[in-house]
């Protein structure tokens, strides 16, 4: 006997808790960097001031663990379920599920491609396709007027994530108008300093004349400023770095002169998220997507930034 | 003339010995979902052990695939990118080039069982290890992946969408996915390929002894070549299957999936120098994966790195007391 | 008896007048492996309905013949022919589908499987395309029955002693039929019923018209058994010969190429009889009262003296093995007391038991003796260096020096002792694991079996060595299948049945081999 | 006992000569690794031509080899321990999570004490990460000598767990350090050379005479080799398999603390992720096999190192990313198929179609390596 999948097995909401709290479902990816784990913190600090119960599961980056999470989430019967996609595609099927179990869902950080909308509410996150456009602006701008080739190296992220693929589209989207600039070498840092720097020295030693450094995160970057001075370079002057990120790290670095720009990806978007859970979960209207608040940061602006970042 | 052979007083445990750490485990894991009962509300359903099975139909199929490898005493790492892969080859095949799904499957299926047999081939032709040789196949699948595309391509055609939402209903309001009635069926099919019939039994003969068994005039390499040639036939189906759980082919699905299988089929009781183990312990050894996560997840209060010492934790206890019960076999 | 050498026969015999033509013949075969010739032009002729032995001292090559004829390794030159087809096997399969049925060296099996199973792996009984379990555990039940054994064959092979094993692997060569049956000291670990029987099955397939190959270190076997012999030595074919045209001190000859006092060794067949237990009023060495392991060995006494060889009887699996395991700590015993010294002592491990000076070479030298990767002289020193522990190594030259020196007693070949132990033929194996032991000085030195596939010359150096050891004070606890060689170096001998020791004879000049099968099979406490 | 010397030399078999040089060569172990790295080297010479440029600078040598040493070090070493553990027929799958845990411990405690330049600080890190370590690998051990556990799912259970382990340690976060003595043992130089390729060569040369100048490596290798019969001759396996997996713990906390060191910092989830994949390979490149028995430090140094010059050709080369696997692969299937002595053989049987030269025969039996014997 096969059928469609059956619906409403449930049906409406605030069963998930005895004492009449919200309950939120949240899916992580992981805890594979400092700016997850200080989006994770986030999510949780903000979910104990809204004073909503978190259920908190991680995927190990992971798909299937997060789609199992989900699935495990509606077995409990939360009010609200919110993850941050691992990538964008295949999660009709559990989002259907969670759909008919009268569960509505929250997308973080990351957006899926589903034809079907009524699958999610509300989207809150960062673009990280805008994120490499912004890198790449800022790299016209800086040199502009000149007409001298500019060498580009650029260190990807996780082979195939989605924000390797999307830095490095939206970067080239821009780069790509002006022929001056060229990426002479692309190659994964696997978003983490030790591959960084190793791939940062490799590059040094076979190509001559850098100009400018594109990491995808600030972790990659602050591993190759290390090759560079051990190189007997100056990091953000004879090679000029772009990372992406904001972690407390890069703007101690920035604020040495070691970088020149950090594209910002906010992961404190736990506050903004419980409000949406509040507004889903009473039934209210939210708009589509919902952008967190970012910034582009320059070496004068690192001062002034530096103590009130937060991870 | 009588030879006198008496029989030693043991008979009975001494034949059936083999088969008490199966059910040690298989008490364990039910001493597990009491426990997970007794603790978490909303556990204690069947439709939270057909969970199980609905989240790990394609570990099971991957890992039954890795049994027949294992007991011959060899290993397969390249399982978990062949499952990326074949998610990929899928929803290339059927996205992009619009093949009819009737026709992706077989070519899937296909690439996967000729990927095993060619690296069977190379590991018995030319005597390489066999870890070395599905590390480069390992290497390759997941290369292949990136090859056609380092981006996730989801799936929207109609027929595969319609399988993948397709349940099958139990009574009670209990449903499984038909996944999980493909993986069970696989794995009725490999018991009865194991235990009766002789390429099963030449499997066992192999990992025994390999040398004997060639000198017992078995056909070493023809079994060889195919053990492999299941291993990736059933890591193919496991990443059909996978397909339809996530509508998607991606180059980073079932990343270390291999250590998965091999962790279900060791701690279902099989030995990793072969010859000896079952394949119903490795559908054991997937629940309690499945269950440890389902546990975790139940949980909903543990930071990311409390999960991973839990699981941890927890495979530790398992192992613990399957080692206590389980009688005294020393290590291989 | 000292005979001197007959003169040389003709090399070659007339082919038996009743076939025309060979089943299985081999021309010119040369076989090298790196730093050996092990086979050099030889040839062999199999003709339907004889049983044809082939002979050769340790390491003559017998073993890698029969693995050329066989297809398990290439000829370098040379060709096989069945039939008079010439054949080039790549694998033992291709021989068996020709009708050529083997039973190697040692036993090649699968202890994870069932008797059953080992006996009809590859020829399982189907019935629907599966394997038809119940005809394969009753066909196998026949088979063993008409070695009159009685096992059953559910269990695992591993259960079961070596000398099982060996009839196992027998029973399924026998099952395959076949045109040609080769035997490669199959009755190295079998009693003299079970030689015995095997002989019975023997003739009754060459009255069918099978070919036997045989090989075997037993001269007298020879004589019973067969029509023809062909003898190799070192990796050279020496001849062919009908056995009627050899006496066994002509074939010793042939085999050793040389005049030998292994030769007078070889008449002196009748036993010592020393029944003057020496230092028997001292408190033994060793006294076992009520040991037992159950499932195992029911309770036993022995007390073993220094200086004293003690012989242990009994038929397969009797139980000899088991009681020895008992003595080392390689099984733990679970009642009765231990005295070493005349202090109680309980042996937890083989390591505790080393400790006390107590030695114990096993009969299955493959499974539980060498390291086969590693080199002649690792696997002869490792007892010693074990017991000296890791931080006291054996230096490079004393290690080469005890390599050298036992190499040179024991006759080991090839005398290279960074050779591979797994290279080594069968017999030098053995050596290998005898002179491990004996160069540890025990004070309790339990052989199991210690002559297993060793050549004539060769086994009555050892015989020389223990009764030599145990003149110097070592007491001896010696195991063996054959009975003379039992009679031979003991002083009291210890008979087994079912499990159980059932009489101590001492070693008089009435102990004959008979009177221990008389107590075996009445199983009468003297 | 003295055995009597009444016994005549009888006759030796016949022995054909010995092997020409050139072919002990070959037949050497570690022959086909150091001919895949130098081909290796070679061919990234022909394509970048100052690739083995060294020259000094800051006072230290500087240079793409330079690179693959400095980088190679922590590999090696991991691999090394791991070396030893797989001839006793174990795997060590929990490497990784020591190598995170090792750099977690030692830069947290740097980072939260009042002194995190002085060299007793670092001292104190250093014990601490490498006490831990050590009690990594005792529980390892206790679970294979005493539990008779698989060695694959005892570690596996901290492979799972000590990643975890090191998150909680650094709080999930990336604990950054400024120490220029911890500085040192990653990423600083001493007599012109890097630190830590002097430290990994130092610990390696006294694991191989730790292990060939005792009996420890025979022991380790009878073990390995045949465990009944090592029992039986009375060798402790339960001590020896505890001090392997402690040895490779060990190493794999220095690793930890180089790899922390060279970037300053430690990252809980990522600092020697899938380490423990390229050990193994590095292990079986180098010639030990993984069923136990013989090993071969120097093969698996050879080993590690082949794997480190592929990665950093891979980055010289510009090999894009999505095609870095693929290309991955294919060495590593040439890097086996050249080692194979089968593989040779067929090879040389194909260019010289039949051509009875008993010396070649008799070669490529070596090949077969019968395992299968009387
Ligand atoms: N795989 C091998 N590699 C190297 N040398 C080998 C190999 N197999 C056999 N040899 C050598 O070939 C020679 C002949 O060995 P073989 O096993 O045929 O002797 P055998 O006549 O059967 O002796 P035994 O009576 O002891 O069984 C020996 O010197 C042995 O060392
Ligand atoms: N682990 C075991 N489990 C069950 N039965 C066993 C086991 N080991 C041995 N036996 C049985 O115990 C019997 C005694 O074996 P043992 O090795 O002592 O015989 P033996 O007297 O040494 O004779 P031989 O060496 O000639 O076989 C054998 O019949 C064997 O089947
Ligand atoms: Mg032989
Ligand atoms: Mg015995």
């Amino acid at each position: 006997t096969t059928e469609p999948a059956p619906t409403g097995t449930t049906g409406g909401t605030g069963k998930g808790s005895s004492d009449g709290k919200l309950v939120l479902g949240f899916a992580q990816v992981g805890a594979e960097s400092g700016w997850r784990t200080a989006n994770t913190e986030s999510v949780r600090e903000a979910a104990e001031k809204a004073g909503i119960t978190l259920k908190f599961s991680d995927a190990q980056q992971k798909q299937e663990n997060q789609i199992k999470a989900i699935r495990t989430f509606i077995q409990q019967k939360v009010d609200v379920i919110a993850f941050s996609p691992v990538v964008e595609s295949g999660w009709d099927t559990v989002l259907k599920e969670a759909k008919n179990a009268g569960i509505p869902v929250i997308l973080t950080d990351r957006a899926v491609d589903s034809q079907d909308t009524s699958l999610y509410q509300t989207f809150l996150g960062s673009d990280f396709v805008k994120e490499g456009q912004e890198a790449g602006k800022w790299l016209v701008k800086e040199y502009e007027g000149t007409s001298e080739p500019v060498n580009v190296v650029e260190l990807q992220g996780t082979t195939g994530s989605a924000p390797a693929n999307d830095r490095k589209a939206g970067f080239a989207e821009v780069v790509k108008g002006d022929p001056k600039f060229k990426v002479v070498a692309s190659q994964t840092g696997d978003f983490t300093r030790a591959k960084g720097k190793e791939v940062m020295q490799a590059f040094l030693k076979s190509h001559e004349d850098i100009d400018v450094l594109y990491a995808h995160n600030d972790d990659m970057a602050l591993g190759a400023i290390q090759a560079i001075e051990e190189a007997g370079k100056k990091p953000g002057t004879d090679i000029k770095v772009i990372s992406v990120d904001g972690i407390k790290d890069a703007f101690v670095a920035m604020q040495e002169k070691k970088i020149n720009v950090v594209v910002e990806c906010n992961p404190l978007l736990g506050d903004q998220l419980m409000e949406l859970v509040k507004k889903v979960a009473a039934g209210e209207s939210v708009p589509r997507r919902v952008e967190v608040e970012e910034g582009v940061f320059t070496q004068d602006q690192a001062a002034a930034a530096l103590p009130g970042r937060q991870y | 003339m009588s030879t006198t052979l008496t029989k030693p007083l043991h008979r009975f445990s001494a034949r059936h010995a083999a088969r008490l750490p199966l059910m040690v485990t298989a008490t364990l894991l039910v001493a597990m979902f009491s426990i997970g009962s007794v603790q978490y509300e909303g556990f204690f359903s069947a439709q939270v052990l057909l969970n199980v099975l609905i989240d790990n139909g394609f570990l099971l199929v991957v890992a039954i695939g890795m049994t027949f490898v294992i007991l011959t005493g060899g290993i397969d790492l390249s399982v978990g990118s062949m499952v990326a892969l074949s998610t990929m080859l899928t929803a290339w095949l059927v996205q992009q080039n619009g093949l009819p799904l009737a026709l992706a499957v077989p070519v899937v299926l296909l690439v996967g069982a000729g990927g095993g047999a060619l690296m069977g081939w190379v590991i018995h032709a030319f005597e390489i290890q066999p870890f070395i040789v599905t590390l480069a196949g390992m290497f390759l699948a997941r290369g292949l992946c990136y090859m056609i595309s380092t981006e996730s391509l989801s799936i929207t055609d109609p027929t595969t969408t319609r399988i993948a939402q397709t349940r099958v209903l139990l009574p009670g309001g209990l449903f499984v996915s038909p996944a999980v009635v493909i993986a069970l069926a696989v794995l009725a099919l490999a018991f009865v390929v194991l235990h009766h019939t002789r390429f099963g039994r030449t499997v066992y003969a192999l990992g025994g002894n390999e040398s004997s068994a060639r000198l017992m005039g078995l056909p070493v390499g023809r079994t060889k070549v195919m053990v492999y040639a299941v291993s990736g036939l059933c890591s193919a189906l496991g990443g059909l299957l996978l397909t339809f759980y996530m509508l998607s082919g991606y180059a980073l699905h079932a990343v270390g999936m291999e250590l998965d299988a091999i962790a279900a089929v060791v701690i279902g009781g099989t030995l990793l120098t072969g010859g000896s183990g079952f394949v119903l312990g490795t559908a054991l050894g997937v629940t309690v994966l499945g269950l440890i996560q389902t546990v975790i997840s139940f949980q909903g209060t543990l930071s990311s790195w409390w999960t991973r010492i839990v699981i941890g934790g927890l495979l530790f206890v398992f192992i613990l007391l399957q080692r206590l019960f389980g009688g005294s076999r020393q290590a291989e | 008896m000292t005979a001197p050498p007959t003169p040389r026969t003709p090399a070659r015999t007339p082919a038996p007048a009743s076939t025309d033509r060979p089943v299985l013949e081999a021309r010119g075969i040369r076989k090298a492996f790196p730093g050996v010739l092990a086979l050099d032009g030889v040839d062999l002729r199999l003709f339907p309905g004889e049983v044809h032995a082939l002979m050769g001292e340790n390491g003559a090559g017998k073993s890698t013949l029969i693995k050329v004829l066989t297809g398990v390794h290439p000829p370098d030159a040379g060709t096989v022919s069945v039939d008079g087809d010439p054949q080039r096997f790549t694998e033992p399969l291709g021989a068996q589908h020709a009708g050529i049925s083997t039973v190697y060296q040692e036993v090649n099996l699968c202890p994870n499987l069932s008797v059953a199973e080992n006996i009809l792996v590859g020829r399982e009984p189907r019935r629907f395309g599966l394997v038809h379990w119940k005809a394969l555990h009753r066909r196998a039940a026949r088979l063993i029955t008409e070695l009159e054994l009685d096992l059953d064959v559910r269990m695992p092979l591993s259960a079961h002693s070596l000398a099982v094993q060996q009839l196992v692997a027998i029973v399924r060569a026998v099952d395959i039929q076949a045109k040609v049956l080769v035997l490669d000291e199959p009755t190295s670990s079998l009693d003299r019923d079970e030689v015995a029987q095997l002989f019975a099955l023997v003739r009754r397939l060459r009255d069918r018209g099978v070919a036997i190959l045989f090989v075997t270190h037993f001269l007298d076997q020879v004589f019973d058994l067969c029509d023809r012999v062909t003898v190799l030595r070192n990796g050279r074919l020496e001849g062919e010969y009908r056995i009627d045209e050899l006496t066994p001190v002509t074939l010793v000859h042939r085999m050793v190429g040389s005049e030998l006092s292994t030769l007078d060794e070889l008449a002196e067949t009748s036993h010592t009889g020393t029944a003057a237990t020496p230092e028997s009023a001292d408190t033994p060495f060793l006294s076992a009262r009520g040991l037992t392991r159950t499932g195992s060995i029911q309770p036993y006494d022995l007390d073993i003296h220094r200086g004293e060889v003690i012989g242990l009887a009994g038929l397969l699996g009797s139980g000899r093995t088991e009681a020895a395991r008992l003595l080392f700590g390689a099984d733990h015993a679970d009642g009765g007391e231990l005295r070493i010294r005349g202090e109680r002592a309980s042996l937890r491990s083989p390591r505790a038991a080393i400790a006390h000076k107590i030695a114990f070479c096993s009969e299955n030298r493959k499974a539980e003796g060498l390291i086969g990767e590693l080199t002649v002289r690792e696997n002869i020193v490792l007892a010693l260096q074990a017991a000296r522990g890791w931080t006291r190594p054996l230096s490079r030259t004393r290690q080469d020096e005890i390599a050298a020196r036992w190499t040179e007693v024991l006759d080991i070949r090839p005398a290279d002792p960074e050779a591979q132990v797994r290279n080594l033929s069968g017999g030098n194996q053995q050596k290998v694991l005898l002179a491990r032991w004996l160069l540890t000085d025990p004070e309790l030195l339990i052989l199991d079996e210690p002559t297993r596939g060793i050549d004539i010359g060769a086994k009555s150096e050892i015989q020389r060595l223990v009764s030599r050891l145990a003149s110097e004070g070592t007491a001896v606890l010696f195991i063996s299948a054959e009975l003379e060689e039992v009679l031979r170096l003991s002083h009291r001998v210890g008979v087994l049945r079912d499990h159980r020791l059932v009489a101590t004879l001492p070693n008089d000049t009435t102990l004959t081999p008979d009177r221990i099968l008389g107590a075996i099979a009445t199983g009468a406490t003297s | 006992m003295t055995p009597p010397d009444d016994t005549g030399a009888r006759g030796r078999p016949a022995r054909p000569d010995r092997a020409p040089d050139a072919r002990r060569l070959t037949e050497h172990r570690l022959f086909w690794p150091a001919a895949v790295l130098a081909a290796l080297l070679l061919g990234n010479l022909a394509l970048t031509h100052d690739f083995f440029a060294v020259r000094v600078q800051n006072g230290h040598l500087y240079g793409s080899l330079i690179d693959i040493l400095q980088f190679g070090a922590p590999l090696i070493l991991v691999s090394a321990g791991m070396t030893l553990v797989i001839a006793t027929r174990g795997i060590d799958l929990s490497v990784g999570s020591t190598v995170a845990i090792a750099g977690a411990l030692a830069c947290e405690h740097i980072a939260t004490a009042k002194d995190p330049g002085s060299l007793s600080t670092v001292t104190a890190a250093i014990a601490v990460a490498v006490g831990v370590a050590a009690a990594i690998g005792l529980l390892n051990g206790l679970l294979v000598a005493r539990l008779g556990v698989q060695p694959i799912v005892a570690t596996l259970v901290l492979m799972v767990a000590g990643r975890g382990v090191a998150q909680l340690i650094t709080d999930g976060q990336i604990v950054s350090v400024s120490s220029s003595a911890y500085k040192m043992i990653g990423g600083g130089y001493w007599l012109t050379l890097p630190f830590a390729v002097l430290l990994a060569a130092a610990l390696v040369a006294v694991a191989s005479l730790v292990t060939r100048r005792t009996a420890l490596g025979m022991l380790i290798e009878s073990v390995g080799g045949n465990p009944v019969a090592s029992r039986l001759v009375g060798i402790r396996a339960a001590g020896l398999l505890v001090t392997v997996y402690v040895v490779s713990a060990v190493c794999a906390a220095v690793a930890g603390l180089m790899i922390s060191s060279n970037v300053s910092s430690a990252d809980g989830n990522n600092a020697g992720l899938w380490i423990e994949l390229d050990a193994i390979l590095a292990v079986v490149i180098g010639g030990t096999a993984l069923t136990g028995g013989r090993f071969s430090l120097g093969g698996t140094v050879l080993g590690a190192l082949i794997i480190q010059t592929l990665s950093t050709t891979i980055y010289t080369l510009g090999v894009p990313p999505e095609t870095t696997l693929v290309f991955k692969a294919l060495v590593v299937i040439v890097v086996c198929l050249v080692q194979s002595p089968a593989f040779r053989a067929r090879l040389s049987r194909r260019r010289r179609p039949a051509a009875p030269d008993p010396a070649t025969a008799a070669g490529d039996l070596t090949a077969r390596r019968q395992e299968v014997h009387s």
